[in-house]
């Protein structure tokens, strides 16, 4: 499968092994919607399990944002990874899998990464005037958005 | 006052109920039109038309009675509520009702009085002067009898009539033809 | 004037009929406070039945199992703050529980729990009774307009709209109960065009002509009065909002519905209003189907030795209430926190036990009867109200609307057309 | 005087304590909203607020609705109420302090969260628990699976009225919490593993307890199913109600039991067995048109085959340690994984990242009730306002895991 992938996109599949019996894919961000398509359609991984984000401050392409797919026929598991400076913008996958509109929805929240094409990407856990992204490693563990908290909740916040 | 006991009502200091009940009936009627606010002169209808009720009991008609209870009271009414709180009333247009054309409201009462006063007068013959015998058999057979005995006919006009009023509201309300 | 009251005790007609004001006065205070009483009861009953039924214990702190917490409970209400909520129409709010209670115990008036004890016996009884029930519609309307919220008014709107429609099938089968006085054969199928050929509409006039024809009308042409029965008996749940029907106050959806911004006293009159509905719908159930106060197998299982164990049956019922107490008093637990409530249940038995043997003296026995049976089949529907609200879940309110106007209107029609050729035809 | 009815209210007059109307407008305004029937006297449209304490929504959840009269035309879920950011504590703690915070995300079905955690770590460092301890934990996992189906089975009929089966859930979920208080000393957040086993040994009469609830339990599902099943208004009530179907399940990323009522036959603890499930033999509940009566059906039948496999494991549990060889301070190597398992209400993930540190550098948990609610939207369009409540509950959500 990651053969054909190769020979389809050469240079843009960066990286395709296994790790503990898990295999991953990494790929250039500007292909990787086509990917996920292939994946979804030619390859039947047709229930995305998870999208998610890691922050690595000190790479100057600062995010991980990953996909992991499974595929009922073949009861298989992939995860496709891209890395992307901060501020870049990631196609979103709702066309592809409705499930990501939420998933997106909070990886946006919690790193700022924007989705472009997304229906209605705003924050899903956090309040929305809240500012900050909370899990961006610069972000302190006790931090809160103090204004947010004196206007709404009218308390001088704890920390 | 005869004390003769029959199957149906047993007359009971019937002067003071009479008076009592179409007093009530006139306050209520009064009421109806000074309210401003509608569901009040609703309510004050219902209240007249109960009364109303009451005296038909005194003319030993419990049958006419029973009927006005539930179908003016329980039935219409009812909808007249539905009506008044469902449909919304602008404050606006609620409020110019009350023109203050006192003067023609008066003189077209007094025409009225006159005139019904006259009526009274020259019919005398007309009202026959005698308390309302109790009905010998049970009356509200004598109604059922009748009714689709001499009246059939009539009867099912009548209800081919509501037949047709229930097909409009249904045909009104419905979302989707 | 003595004699003006001792002439009524002679005459054996209901003390409306005779003109009596002051026997008939008796009778409304009394019924009146019996079925204050009887909704005490059935209320400490509910909460306890519920209870077993979910396999907990129900009230057991307030008096000895509970027995005093309906007594609690009112004072609670009495005593509790009042609140009329602020744009509310004072007027409407203060009378919308009033017009519920007197319509609920309006219907009293007409119900017969004997051949004599009813406080009238109005010829139009059933009609009488089916319009002051469809009275409390209204006082349910304006208190949901008056609490001035949006969920009273939907919870008022939707409960309104359940009554009016199930009104209309208790109706038809109402009619269908009505149309077997006019009959006069023996046995449940035994039918003849009687002497006046038309039946009566007077409770009274019901119950005795279930005696003439030897058959409760619940057995009278097998299904059909059978059916009947069930439509009434589906309808009246849904006539006062109860068990399966009770969607108005479903606290899932629209929190409280339309007594939601009543409190305190004002809220109990909702409550007392609602059980007094119950149990005149449902004494009107009995009389009309299940042969008011006939003592089962009137005709059957006459003569001497039948009626005299029969009669016993008062009797023995309050015995053995006072034999549970007892029971309950020996199981209370010896420690002397519980003593106060081991004298207060072998006090309570003991007054049940008096009660019964008082009812064992011939005299009292034999004027004790009829109220008894009646009674008894009431308090039966009140165990079925129960027993409804332990087990069902609740209608959707289009389901609720679908079950009204498309299953019991149709079948109460078919059942009313086939009792009338069954009766001209047989 | 009230001089205006409920349904001339135009959304921006309604009181702002009531509804935060601009604010829900907005909210729904991308929703591609059904237009209200146009009828003959056109009611416009009302928003209502089930707000987040609302008694029927489980916890905090608040669903702006957007209705036509009775019909729902839009649902808009606002969730963060319960979020007390786990995955960033997850980066300030070690491998084993944080293992008690897993079992407060989905507090209801806290052993299989307990369970994911340590077996993805245990996958981290390429070790395996012993066979004992992997029994031990099959067996606590199936029982939390029974007290969290038994909990909402209790929640789900009182929300459609029925008020008695939850004494009797409750009155049975009550013997399973004995038994966990016994093992582990908490009922409800047992915190029972660790990484690379067992904590503890099971207390003596531990085979006895699970025995006599096994005899103890199954006439009482009957008993549920006696009072449910075949129960007329019950049927109305979830018949055809919040359909899924297949495609849309799959599409939306729905797992468990919501998954299996619409036709797939999928469940981790077949399709990837974990932690000796494939030593047991059970079948896998399936519905057929994904309402909340084929949900219904499906919870029940699974709680009998967590039974079955309970009696299973406990037959063949094999002596031996209870403890791995773990490393005193755990350090696992730099690296990834993903390990999921079948949590009660779906696949319940890990995704761990490590540098190498004894504190893991991300912890990402893909929550099956999180991604289940989004689903809510589609199952309760054009439906109404009682359904509405019966699809929450039927879904099964529990707020700590969906907003972590």
């Amino acid at each position: 499968m990651v053969a054909t992938l190769k020979s389809q996109y050469g240079s843009g599949i960066r990286e395709a092994n296994t790790y503990l019996g898990q295999n991953y894919m990494v790929v250039e961000p500007s292909i990787v919607s086509e990917v996920l398509q292939i994946l979804r359609d030619r390859e039947q991984f047709d229930y995305c399990v998870d999208i998610t984000a890691v922050h690595y401050p000190e790479r100057e392409k600062q995010f991980d944002v990953l996909w992991i797919l499974y595929s009922f026929p073949r009861n298989e598991r992939i995860r496709v990874k891209i890395l992307i400076a901060d501020g870049e913008s990631v196609p979103s996958a709702v066309s592809v899998w409705a499930t990501a509109n939420w998933l997106e929805r909070e990886v946006f929240d919690m790193f700022g990464i924007r989705f472009d094409g997304h229906p209605d990407l705003k924050r899903i856990l956090l309040p929305d005037g809240w500012k900050g992204h909370p899990l961006r490693k610069d972000y302190g563990i006790i931090q809160q958005d103090q204004e947010w908290v004196k206007a709404n909740l009218g308390i001088e916040s704890g920390q | 006052m005869q004390q003769a006991v029959q199957p149906g009502m047993q007359p009971v200091a019937t002067t003071f109920f009479f008076y009592l009940l179409s007093g009530l009936t006139l306050l209520s009627g009064v009421f109806v039109i000074v309210r401003k606010n509608p569901v009040h002169s609703a309510l004050a209808l219902i209240f007249g038309l109960l009364a109303q009720a009451g005296l038909y009991l005194m003319l030993y008609a419990p049958f006419v009675a029973g009927v006005q209870i539930i179908l003016y009271a329980g039935g219409i009414m009812v909808l007249f509520l539905f009506v008044i709180m469902l449909v919304n009333l602008e404050r606006s247009q609620r409020e110019e009702q009350f023109n203050k054309q006192w003067l023609v409201g008066l003189l077209a009462a007094i025409a009225l009085g006159g005139l019904f006063i006259v009526v009274y007068v020259k019919g005398k013959n007309l009202f026959p002067y005698r308390i309302a015998q109790p009905v010998e058999t049970n009356n509200t057979q004598q109604i059922g009898v009748m009714l689709y005995g001499q009246y059939m006919f009539a009867f099912e006009i009548a209800s081919l009539l509501l037949l047709v009023a229930i097909i409009g509201a249904v045909v009104m309300a419905k979302k989707r033809i | 004037m003595l004699d003006y009251i001792t002439s009524y005790l002679s005459s054996n007609t209901t003390p409306g009929q005779a003109g009596n004001v002051f026997w008939a006065t008796v009778y409304i205070l009394v019924v009146f406070g019996g079925i204050s009483v009887a909704v005490m009861a059935m209320n400490w009953l509910e909460r306890k039945a519920l209870a077993h039924f979910q396999i907990r214990l129900g009230p057991m702190r307030v008096g000895p199992h509970g027995l005093l917490q309906p007594i609690a409970d009112a004072i609670k209400l009495m005593t509790k703050e009042d609140i009329i909520p602020a744009e509310a129409d004072k007027f409407v709010f203060w009378i919308a529980p009033l017009i519920i209670l007197c319509a609920s115990f309006a219907v009293y008036i007409v119900i017969p729990f004997g051949p004599t004890h009813a406080i009238t016996d109005l010829n139009i009884g059933i009609l009488f009774m089916l319009g002051v029930s469809s009275l409390s519609v209204l006082g349910i309307v304006m208190a949901g307009w008056a609490s001035n919220s949006h969920y009273p008014l939907i919870g008022a709107l939707r409960s309104s709209a359940q009554m009016v429609s199930y009104e209309v099938a208790m109706g038809m089968a109402v009619v269908s109960a009505v149309l077997m006085t006019s009959l006069h054969g023996l046995g449940p199928y035994g039918v003849g065009v009687g002497t006046s050929g038309t039946g009566t509409l007077s409770m009274i006039g019901i119950v005795q002509a279930q005696q003439e024809q030897h058959v409760w009308f619940l057995f009278k042409f097998f299904p059909l009065g059978f059916i009947a029965f069930g439509i009434f008996a589906i309808a009246m749940v849904a006539e006062t909002n109860r068990a399966p029907f009770d969607l108005p106050e479903a606290e899932s959806e629209l929190t409280a519905g339309f007594h939601t911004e009543y409190s305190g006293l004002r809220w109990s009159l909702f409550m007392l209003g609602e059980y007094a509905a119950m149990i005149a719908v449902s004494s009107i159930a009995v009389t009309l189907w299940l042969g008011g106060w006939y003592r089962p197998f009137p005709n059957t299982l006459t003569g001497e030795t039948w009626d005299l164990v029969f009669s016993l049956f008062p009797g023995l019922t309050f015995l053995g209430l006072a034999a549970i107490a007892f029971v309950g008093v020996r199981r209370m637990p010896k420690h002397p926190y519980f003593r106060v409530q081991t004298i207060g249940l072998a006090g309570f038995g003991a007054v049940l036990g008096l009660i019964g043997l008082i009812l064992f003296v011939p005299p009292v026995r034999n004027r004790i009867q009829d109220i008894f049976w009646f009674v008894a089949k009431v308090a039966g529907f009140m165990y079925l109200y129960i027993w409804y609200r332990a087990t069902f879940p609740r209608y959707r309110f289009d389901q609720l609307m679908k079950v009204g106007w498309k299953v019991l209107l149709p079948i109460g029609i078919g059942v009313l057309i086939l009792t009338a050729i069954l009766g001209v035809v047989l | 005087m009230p001089d205006r009815t409920m349904f001339d209210l135009k959304p921006t007059d309604l009181k702002p304590a009531d509804t935060k109307t601009d604010e829900a407008t907005k909210y729904l305004s991308h929703l591609e909203l059904g237009e209200p029937d146009k009828t003959f006297l056109d009611s416009n449209e009302l928003i209502i607020n089930m707000g987040p304490q609302h008694p029927a929504t489980h916890g905090v959840l608040r669903v702006i609705l957007k209705l036509d009269g009775e019909k729902v035309l839009g649902t808009e879920c606002v969730i963060g109420y319960l979020h007390r950011g786990v995955e960033k504590i997850a980066e300030n703690r070690t491998y084993t302090m944080f293992n008690p915070y897993v079992d407060r995300m989905d507090y209801v079905a806290a052993v299989s969260n307990g369970l994911g955690y340590c077996e993805a770590v245990e996958k981290l460092l390429n070790i395996e628990a012993p066979p004992r301890a992997k029994y031990i934990r099959v067996i606590l996992t199936e029982l939390n699976r029974l007290a969290s189906h038994q909990l909402w089975l209790g929640t789900h009929a009182l929300d459609i009225g029925a008020m008695t089966p939850l004494f009797y859930t409750f009155r049975d979920r009550e013997e399973i919490l004995k038994i966990f208080e016994k093992y582990c000393g908490a009922r409800l957040t047992t915190h029972a593993f660790r990484i690379g086993g067992c904590q503890y040994e099971t207390y003596e009469g531990f085979e006895r307890d699970v025995i006599k609830f096994l005899d103890f339990v199954p006439p009482k599902i009957d008993e549920y199913e006696e009072l449910l099943t075949t129960n007329r208004i019950w049927l109305e009530r979830t018949k055809n109600v919040g359909v899924i179907s297949r495609a849309d399940a799959i599409a939306l990323g729905v797992t468990g039991p919501v998954l299996r009522a619409s036709g797939v036959k999928w469940d981790l603890r077949k399709a990837q067995p974990y932690a000796a499930y494939s030593d047991f033999d059970f079948e896998i509940p399936v519905g057929t048109n994904g309402d909340t009566y084929d949900r219904y059906t499906v919870r029940m039948e699974e709680m009998r085959q967590s039974l079955r496999i309970i009696r299973q494991a406990v037959d063949k549990i094999p002596e031996g340690p209870i403890m791995a060889k773990v490393p005193k301070v755990i350090k696992p190597p730099v690296g990834e994984i993903y390990h999921s398992i079948e949590a009660p209400k779906g696949e319940l993930g890990y995704f761990i990242v490590s540098d190498g540190s004894t504190q893991p550098y991300r912890v990402r948990v893909r929550p099956p009730s999180f991604v289940n609610l989004q689903a809510l939207g589609i199952m309760v369009r054009g439906a109404l306002v009682a359904d509405v409540i019966a699809v929450i509950g039927t879904l099964d959500i529990v707020l700590g895991e969906v907003d972590r």
